[in-house]
């Protein structure tokens, strides 16, 4: 693979990441915002599979189809199945409407480009310079969860988070041990399995869909 | 290999009460396990107080001073806790709130709960740290929410989704630690092996690692229970069942307070240590006065005691602030008493719940009129609580307020002070309320069984003994703090 | 020897000159109000009287009741033998402390006090408490004027102070003095139950102070209690008149040196005690709640007497 | 031999503790009297070596507290505490074993009060900052436990602990922080390396270091305005715990100030002892005021105590302020005088609270409108009660007196100097000396008076009956000590001079002299207490001959008469007529009205038929503590609003928990990146 070639497909993978993390923010409808979650999955592995052809790195290769079958399709579909046992289908009124959001995560974006120079000047690599777009979808996921109401879009938030660290660390490090890589992964997915449970306990056991409705615990 | 035996033992505990039904010698399986455990902490901590560390697996694991004291720590609490675990579960039963499956899953997850918070501290890669101490979120979160309450459930999702945005925090925060690492210049083997990170820790990226620093700080932060991050705490705290309440308040928070003194001294090396030290007094203030505005007006007493949570754990990250060998001596010093008087109090008010029925500060009145034992229980572990001798508290305070005012942090000292008067205020005002007064006419003083009482009691002598002598603990504090300060 | 002797005298002569003070005072206020009086020597004859009569207790007392008029008399009778009323050169001399004067004196009033209380009636209370809260209001006034003069003499010893009066007579002219004795004149008539501030002769009961106290009494106790009133009058402006105008006084030891103290002293305080009748005369009692301001004026006039002390030197 | 009694003191002291905790009712208070006198008896044996000779006790080891060790060193001055200290617990501790029967035997009493005293006796042994506020801590835990032996039964002492526990604890921190400071700047925690490096340090530190430390001690002595607890606190403890708070504890606070103000900073600016005195002068002023106002017994000794306080404070500041403009001589008097109306204080403040808890005990009242004549039904804590009453009211020939005479001395021979402020503040302090001696004077007339004079007022007085005889004894034994001690002050006299001599730079061993009389070389002032006494005595032995010869043989009918008194006319005197102590006290409130700001209030209800005719009167009248009403209520409500408020922070939205970790990243981020 040359370099224009990985380059640019790396641009475009991690492009991609970044306007699905959008996507979920626009859209209102929980299924399309879940799919949205699983074409970054595949996106991100992507990005993995280009940086592990580039370098050659058996691992990472390996890595990256891991990503794509977990983050692509196994976590999507754990999140689906919530949608499947409780009624909720679409997130109806956040906290913040979908413009603001909108303009909020450009500006989110716009402070990860800002922070992350001195991350970006270390690495100085072609991948390097996506660095901001993996803290942006951190970014912006971690702010659609604090203007989400719907459990699902929590959910998807959180993985916004932790696919925006994913890319940052593909991007920076190309990837942490593997060892410490496996553990996460493991970890995330199993969060998601305990967010799942959670979700549809808290629906079948005593009929919460909002999480306006968890506000029983306060002082 | 010890320490691969440390983690196997309370494991295959785990797996051994999976296998079997719940019974009540399976209880005292587990708290033999947690027996084992301490005592290996103490012959870790005799092997390497005065000798290098011992490591396993090629470093993964990996035992020095501080580990070996953290191990103590969760050994201590941790026998205590699922010692009173078999009367918390055989009362559930009893009253048909559990059966004796959920009572199995209980104890595993206990023994789960305890292996990962062992396995992050004996790691010797902060990677293996972060994934343990995500597993314990995990784990954890079941346990919140065991009693399947809705007040239960909340909780847990509270938790598990303010934990995790943090710990994934912390995650980015180890990355950009590794990232700096591998920049740190040619002919470095680059691992996230902490004794390599050390070694390369005056070459790291100084931009880099303030971030990281920042990050790890916020995200492990969630963990630790420090303002701003700290708003699952009371939440989780008060909904847990009383044994794992303890467990969390008095060995979780601070096995993520260690991961951090771990990332400290890494990030002092690159930055130096003003960085840092205004990371944590800001954070241990913003803490402090979180927890002394929240206890003011507090109704509910188990929640009261999680926000005593946040108010130490601010303590300690001023303690670490000031990070010279007297203040971590001291910040450890903190953490085991901390932990030993927060156990106590959170199984004592598992049993305040029990016969009152109630969690609420105005619900509950007399008890030292009513329940002598279990009340005098309660007020000895709110004067230890309280920083008051002989209970350890007061000189770990003492020596961390030495510490701060030493390297010039005497503002925060002072202003640490005030707020710690003021939760003295209003910590006094609730536990008036609760403990004092007339016994209802016809009533008669009710015996706590000694199963409860004994324990706890021997905790607070404990927590009073280390307060009062100094051998042997005293090497191993010093020993334990240089190991992570240079 | 001499100096119990000194001591016996000056305690004789007050104990006399004090009821004989008392008859003269009546009688100038007599003769001003266009009575003839009785004679001077009219409260010795209804002393003897009053000790011969039976001795009166109030059920409920204990023995504080008993010990009051003892110890009233007891005290005055203590600070008159070591004072230097006529000599500047009394017994204990070097002990004859200003400040421990004053407070054994007080002594005497707060068994008085204790003993009004004692009788369980409402007039001991009143009188009682009437007269601690002049006793209060006093003592700032009394001990500052103390200061203020023994500030000029860089000593609160007695005898020195009388001394200084006479070896440096600027001394006594100066303002701190004059001002310091002016409030020690409104101490004594306060102490004393003088017009303006309590009506000695009264015997209605929203007025009186001293005279409720010592309502229950009768016999030799009243006897005591008239005794020691009068003689810690005559031994206070004793004292008065020896800072104010110390000369006359016997500075160096002999028997005619005291006699001529002793006729000198006698002398000055007749003078004194008739202008006060005189004054009297023309005043009337001031109310109860009106006195702080007398005595915040005594004060003042002190205090003033004090720093004047101070900046003086 | 050090080690002997120090160790003999915190062992006999801690297992004095274990068995008052640990044995049954019947055998626990004696077994724990009978430990803490070892205790006490140690102390006192090497705090008499350590005033008898130039040695000082000094015991270090690491074994103990952590991270810290202990430091224990006896100088002279700590050696004065040590003895006053002893001697109010023994005869505290006597007293007890009679009073343990009306409640205080309980475990945590009987536990609590050894470790109280121990932990009083051991304070001034205390050479670091670790060791001397541990067992400033403990001493304070100790004391708050005697506080709530009542808890159960009354609203007042739970609130007077918490008060307590708060002020002190405030308190506490402040002498921490002091202390930290000090030990901070000078890089070792005990007070010999403070001592050789306090000198050095900067002006601002030395005086941040003495604020916090006046404030903190301060408040342990009842200054105002730190005193609001002590009124509470000391009323509200039972008997022998009041005595030893009031007679020993308090004495610690003096010993804090002068450890830090003397010995570790070795003296300072002007200023510095002016705001002692100020602290002083107002202190014994509205101590004095509120004593004669107050109505309540132990209250009314409680505020005495802090009107006592405020003189040794006056005489304290006096001292630092001559010695700070070079006038050694009579620096040394000031402090002498300081020190000797603090162990007379603690003598007869002593017996005093000691008499008060028999009287609660016998009438199960403290009122003094509810109480009298008891000076008839209990005659020695009646005599105990009187003499110490005329003992603060500083009247010969009782203890007060002496101390009193000495600090005017000191104040009227420093008097004569250039410097304006010293003039101005020693007027100042003559003033309220002056001021605060009358209304002293007056409330302690209407304490003994109104409560043991006259008849009952209430069916409990009536029928009071005498205390045990230990409790007799314990009281009577401090009431002896007045006397002695108003009689021959210089037994004690040389001890307070070494002390003072050590506290400060100034050489105090030879500020008096003399054993019969009082000398103070240099100055023409002498005082003999004995002669005094004397004189007065054989007065009073005239006086009553004479009025015994008066009575003739040959009347028929007795020498005295008990008879009714006389009742305007009216033939029945009930005990309601009489002067209660509200009544007594009304003129002077009335003169102070503008300080007190009483609240009154009248409740005129009519008949319903006709508007002319009056059912009943209701009179309220309290004098409640106006500093509490305008500053501390009005913070703790203020405290206490925002603590609603804050409540807003955690209001269970799981959105803004969120909402505070992503404004802590973005912060982060903007801030650090």
């Amino acid at each position: 693979m040359n370099g224009a070639t990985y380059s640019s497909l790396l641009e475009i993978a991690a492009g991609l990441v970044i306007l699905c993390a959008f996507v979920t923010l626009w859209r209102r409808s929980l299924l399309a915002i879940v799919r949205a979650l699983a074409v970054q999955g595949i996106a991100l592995g992507v990005v993995a599979l280009v940086l592990g052809l580039h370098r050659r790195d058996v691992v990472l290769i390996v890595v990256g189809c891991l990503v794509v079958v977990a983050k692509g399709f196994a976590i999507p579909t754990l999140v689906r199945r919530v949608l499947a046992n409780a009624p909720m289908s679409r997130e109806t009124s956040p906290l913040v409407n979908v413009p603001s959001s909108l303009v909020g995560a450009g500006a989110l974006t716009f402070l990860a480009y800002g922070t992350t120079r001195p991350v970006v000047a270390l690495v100085s690599t072609s991948a390097g310079r996506l660095i901001p777009l993996g803290v942006a979808t951190l970014l912006i996921g971690f702010f659609s969860m604090v203007v989400r109401r719907k459990a699902v879009s929590q959910i998807v938030g959180l993985l916004l988070v932790d696919n925006g660290i994913a890319l940052v660390a593909f991007l920076a490090t190309a990837g942490v041990p593997l060892l410490v890589e496996l553990g996460a992964s493991l970890d995330v997915l199993l969060v998601v399995v305990v967010l799942r449970v959670l979700a549809v306990q808290l629906w079948s056991k005593f009929a919460v869909l909002d999480l306006d409705q968890l506000q029983e615990l306060h002082d | 290999m010890l320490a691969f035996v440390l983690l196997l033992v309370p494991a295959a505990t785990g797996c051994v009460a999976a296998a079997l039904e719940w019974r009540r010698w399976v209880g005292w399986l587990c708290t033999a396990s947690l027996g084992f455990v301490l005592v290996t902490g103490v012959v870790l901590a005799t092997l390497v107080v005065h000798r290098p560390a011992l490591s396993a697996f090629s470093g993964v694991l990996r035992v020095d001073a501080l580990s070996a004291f953290m191990v103590i720590v969760i050994g201590a609490i941790g026998l205590l806790a699922v010692c009173q675990s078999v009367r918390y579960l055989e009362r559930e039963i009893a009253s048909g709130r559990t059966s004796t499956r959920r009572a199995t899953l209980y104890a595993v997850l206990v023994q789960g709960f305890i292996t990962a918070m062992l396995l992050a501290v004996v790691a010797g890669n902060v990677g293996v740290m972060w994934v343990a101490v995500e597993a314990t979120t995990i784990i954890t979160t079941f346990l919140v929410g065991y009693r399947r309450t809705r007040g239960a459930l909340e909780a847990s999702w509270k938790y598990v989704i303010i934990c995790s945005v943090g710990i994934a925090l912390a995650f980015l925060g180890t990355v950009l630690v590794y990232l700096a690492a591998l920049h740190a210049g040619p002919g470095t083997h680059v691992s996230l092996q902490w004794t390599s990170l050390m070694s390369v820790s005056h070459h790291l990226d100084p931009g880099v690692m303030r971030l990281a620093l920042a990050l790890l700080v916020l995200g492990y932060g969630t963990k630790v229970g420090l303002a701003p991050m700290h708003s699952w705490l009371p939440d989780a705290h008060s909904q847990a069942p009383a044994p794992v309440s303890a467990l969390m308040s008095g060995v979780l928070l601070t096995v993520a307070f260690y991961v951090l003194l771990r990332f400290k001294a890494v990030a002092d090396g690159a930055l130096g240590v003003g960085f840092s030290q205004m990371l944590f007094v800001t954070v241990g203030l913003l803490s402090l006065a979180v927890a002394a505005s929240l206890l003011l007006s507090q109704r509910d007493y188990k929640r009261m005691l999680a926000y005593h949570s946040v108010e130490h754990m601010g303590l300690i990250a001023l303690g670490a602030a000031a990070g010279t060998p007297l203040a971590i001596a001291a910040v450890l010093l903190h953490v085991l008493g901390h932990g030993l008087a927060k156990a106590v109090l959170f199984l004592a008010s598992g049993e305040i719940l029990l016969v009152e029925g109630t969690t609420e500060i105005d619900q509950v009145k007399a008890l030292l009129a009513r329940r002598p034992v279990l009340g005098g229980i309660f007020a000895f572990g709110l004067v230890a609580l309280l920083g008051l001798p002989p209970f350890s508290l007061f000189f770990s305070e003492l020596n961390m307020l030495r510490a701060e005012v030493h390297v010039g942090l005497g503002w925060v000292a002072a202003v640490s002070l005030v707020l710690m008067a003021v939760i003295f205020g209003s910590v006094m005002s609730h536990g008036r309320h609760m403990l004092f007064g007339a016994r209802p006419d016809g009533e008669l003083a009710h015996q706590s069984p000694s199963i409860v009482t004994v324990p706890l009691i021997g905790a607070l002598v404990g927590c009073g003994a280390i307060g009062v002598l100094a051998w042997p603990l005293d090497t191993l504090l010093r020993a334990a703090a240089m190991v992570v300060v240079k | 020897m001499s100096q119990v002797l000194v001591a016996i005298s000056q305690v004789a002569a007050v104990c006399v000159g004090g009821p004989l003070l008392l008859g003269l005072m009546r009688k100038v206020r007599s003769r001003l109000e266009g009575r003839v009086g009785a004679p001077i020597y009219q409260p010795l004859l209804d002393l003897r009287k009053l000790f011969a009569k039976q001795r009166m207790r109030p059920r409920d007392s204990s023995w504080v009741f008993g010990a009051g008029p003892v110890v009233l008399v007891a005290t005055v009778v203590a600070v008159t033998a070591v004072s230097p009323l006529a000599t500047t050169n009394p017994p204990l001399g070097q002990s004859s402390d200003f400040f421990a004067v004053v407070f054994v004196l007080l002594l005497g009033s707060v068994l008085l006090a204790l003993s009004a209380l004692d009788t369980g009636t409402a007039f001991g209370g009143m009188g009682s408490s009437r007269s601690m809260t002049i006793g209060a209001l006093c003592e700032p006034a009394l001990l500052v004027a103390i200061l203020a003069m023994a500030i000029a003499a860089r000593t609160s010893n007695l005898p020195a102070l009388v001394r200084v009066g006479l070896n440096h007579p600027t001394v006594i002219a100066s303002p701190a003095r004059i001002l310091a004795l002016a409030s020690f004149l409104v101490v004594i008539l306060a102490e004393s139950g003088r017009l303006p501030i309590d009506n000695p002769s009264t015997h209605l009961e929203l007025t009186m102070i001293h005279e409720a106290m010592v309502l229950e009494y009768a016999g030799a106790d009243l006897g005591l209690i008239i005794l020691g009133e009068s003689m810690r009058l005559v031994f206070l402006l004793g004292l008065f008149v020896n800072l104010l105008v110390p000369w006359g006084v016997a500075d160096r030891p002999g028997a005619l040196y005291f006699a001529v103290g002793l006729l000198a002293l006698v002398a000055k305080v007749a003078v004194v005690g008739v202008t006060i009748a005189v004054f009297e005369v023309f005043t009337a009692k001031m109310r109860l709640f009106r006195l702080p301001e007398l005595l915040a004026g005594g004060f003042v006039l002190a205090l003033l007497g004090a720093v004047t002390a101070v900046v003086a030197r | 031999m050090n080690e002997v009694y120090v160790v003999t003191i915190g062992m006999a002291g801690l297992l004095a503790a274990i068995l008052g905790g640990a044995l049954p009712a019947s055998s626990r208070v004696v077994a724990a009297v009978a430990l803490t006198w070892v205790s006490c008896g140690a102390a006192m044996a090497a705090a008499v070596s350590v005033l008898s000779s130039d040695h000082v006790i000094s015991l270090s080891t690491t074994a103990i507290l952590p991270l810290t060790g202990v430091t224990l060193v006896l100088n002279q001055l700590g050696a004065l505490f040590v003895i006053t200290i002893s001697v109010v617990a023994l005869a505290s501790t006597l007293y007890w074993l009679g009073y343990a029967s009306h409640g205080l035997a309980t475990r945590s009493a009987s536990s609590a009060m050894p470790l109280f005293v121990t932990s009083m006796l051991l304070v001034p042994f205390a050479a670091s900052v670790a060791t001397f506020l541990v067992l400033w801590e403990m001493m304070a835990l100790a004391s708050l436990v005697l506080v709530l032996t009542d808890q159960s039964r009354r609203e007042a002492a739970r609130s007077a602990a918490q008060w307590y526990a708060v002020m002190t604890h405030a308190g506490a921190a402040a002498i921490l922080l002091a202390l930290v400071l000090l030990s901070a700047h000078a890089g070792g925690q005990t007070f010999a390396d403070i001592e050789t490096h306090a000198r050095h340090l900067s002006g601002a530190v030395r005086g941040t270091v003495f604020v916090l430390a006046l404030l903190g001690f301060g408040s342990k002595a009842g200054a105002v305005p730190l005193h609001v607890w002590l009124p509470k606190a000391h009323a509200e403890a039972p008997g022998p715990a009041s005595a030893l708070m009031s007679g020993a504890m308090v004495n610690l606070g003096i010993y804090g100030i002068i450890l830090v103000g003397n010995e570790l900073l070795g003296g300072g600016p002007v200023w510095w002892w002016i705001l002692i005195s100020l602290f002083g002068v107002v202190s014994a002023i509205y101590g004095a005021l509120y004593a004669a106002t107050s109505s309540d017994l132990k209250r009314l000794l409680a505020y005495s105590t802090t009107d006592n306080m405020g003189l040794v404070l006056i005489a304290l500041g006096a001292s630092g302020l001559f010695a700070a403009v070079g006038r050694p001589t009579t620096a040394a008097i000031a402090m002498v005088a300081a020190l000797l109306l603090l162990v007379n204080h603690s003598v007869f403040k002593g017996a005093l609270f000691l008499a008060a808890g028999a009287v609660q005990v016998a009438t199960g009242t403290r009122d003094l409108d509810r109480l009298g004549g008891l000076m008839r039904r209990m005659p020695v804590t009646g005599v105990v009660f009187f003499i110490g009453a005329l003992s603060v009211a500083a009247l010969p020939p009782f203890n007060g007196f002496v101390g009193e005479w000495l600090l005017f001395q000191g104040l009227l021979h420093g008097l004569p100097t250039t410097n304006t402020s010293v003039v101005i503040s020693v007027a100042v302090a003559v003033a309220a000396l002056a001021l605060t001696g009358g209304l002293t004077v007056a409330a302690f007339v209407k304490a003994t008076g109104i409560g043991f004079l006259g008849r009952g007022r209430s069916v409990e007085a009536t029928e009071a009956h005498e205390a045990a005889i230990t409790m007799r004894l314990g009281a009577a034994a401090l009431a002896a000590l007045c006397v002695v001690l108003g009689l021959i002050p210089m037994l004690v006299l040389p001890a307070i001079e070494r002390a003072a001599a050590s506290a400060g730079r100034v050489n105090a061993t030879s500020a008096t002299r003399g054993w019969i009389s009082l000398h103070l070389p240099g100055l023409r002032g002498v005082l003999a207490p004995s002669l005094l006494a004397g004189g007065l005595a054989i007065a009073v032995l005239v006086v009553i001959v004479l009025r015994r010869s008066t009575h003739r043989r040959r009347h028929a009918w007795p020498a005295i008469n008990s008879v009714e008194p006389w009742g305007s006319g009216r033939k029945l005197q009930t005990a309601r007529m009489q002067y209660t102590a509200t009544s007594f006290a009304e003129p002077l409130q009335r003169v102070f009205d503008d300080v007190i700001r009483p609240s009154r209030d009248l409740d005129v209800s009519h008949l319903v038929e006709s508007r002319y005719y009056i059912e009943r009167i209701a009179y309220h009248t309290s004098n409640d503590d106006v500093i509490e009403r305008q500053f501390y209520r009005p913070f703790i409500a203020g405290v206490r609003w925002w603590g609603e408020r804050a409540r807003w922070l955690q209001n269970g939205s799981v959105h803004r928990y969120l909402a505070y970790g992503f404004v802590a990243l973005v912060i982060v981020l903007v801030v650090v990146a």
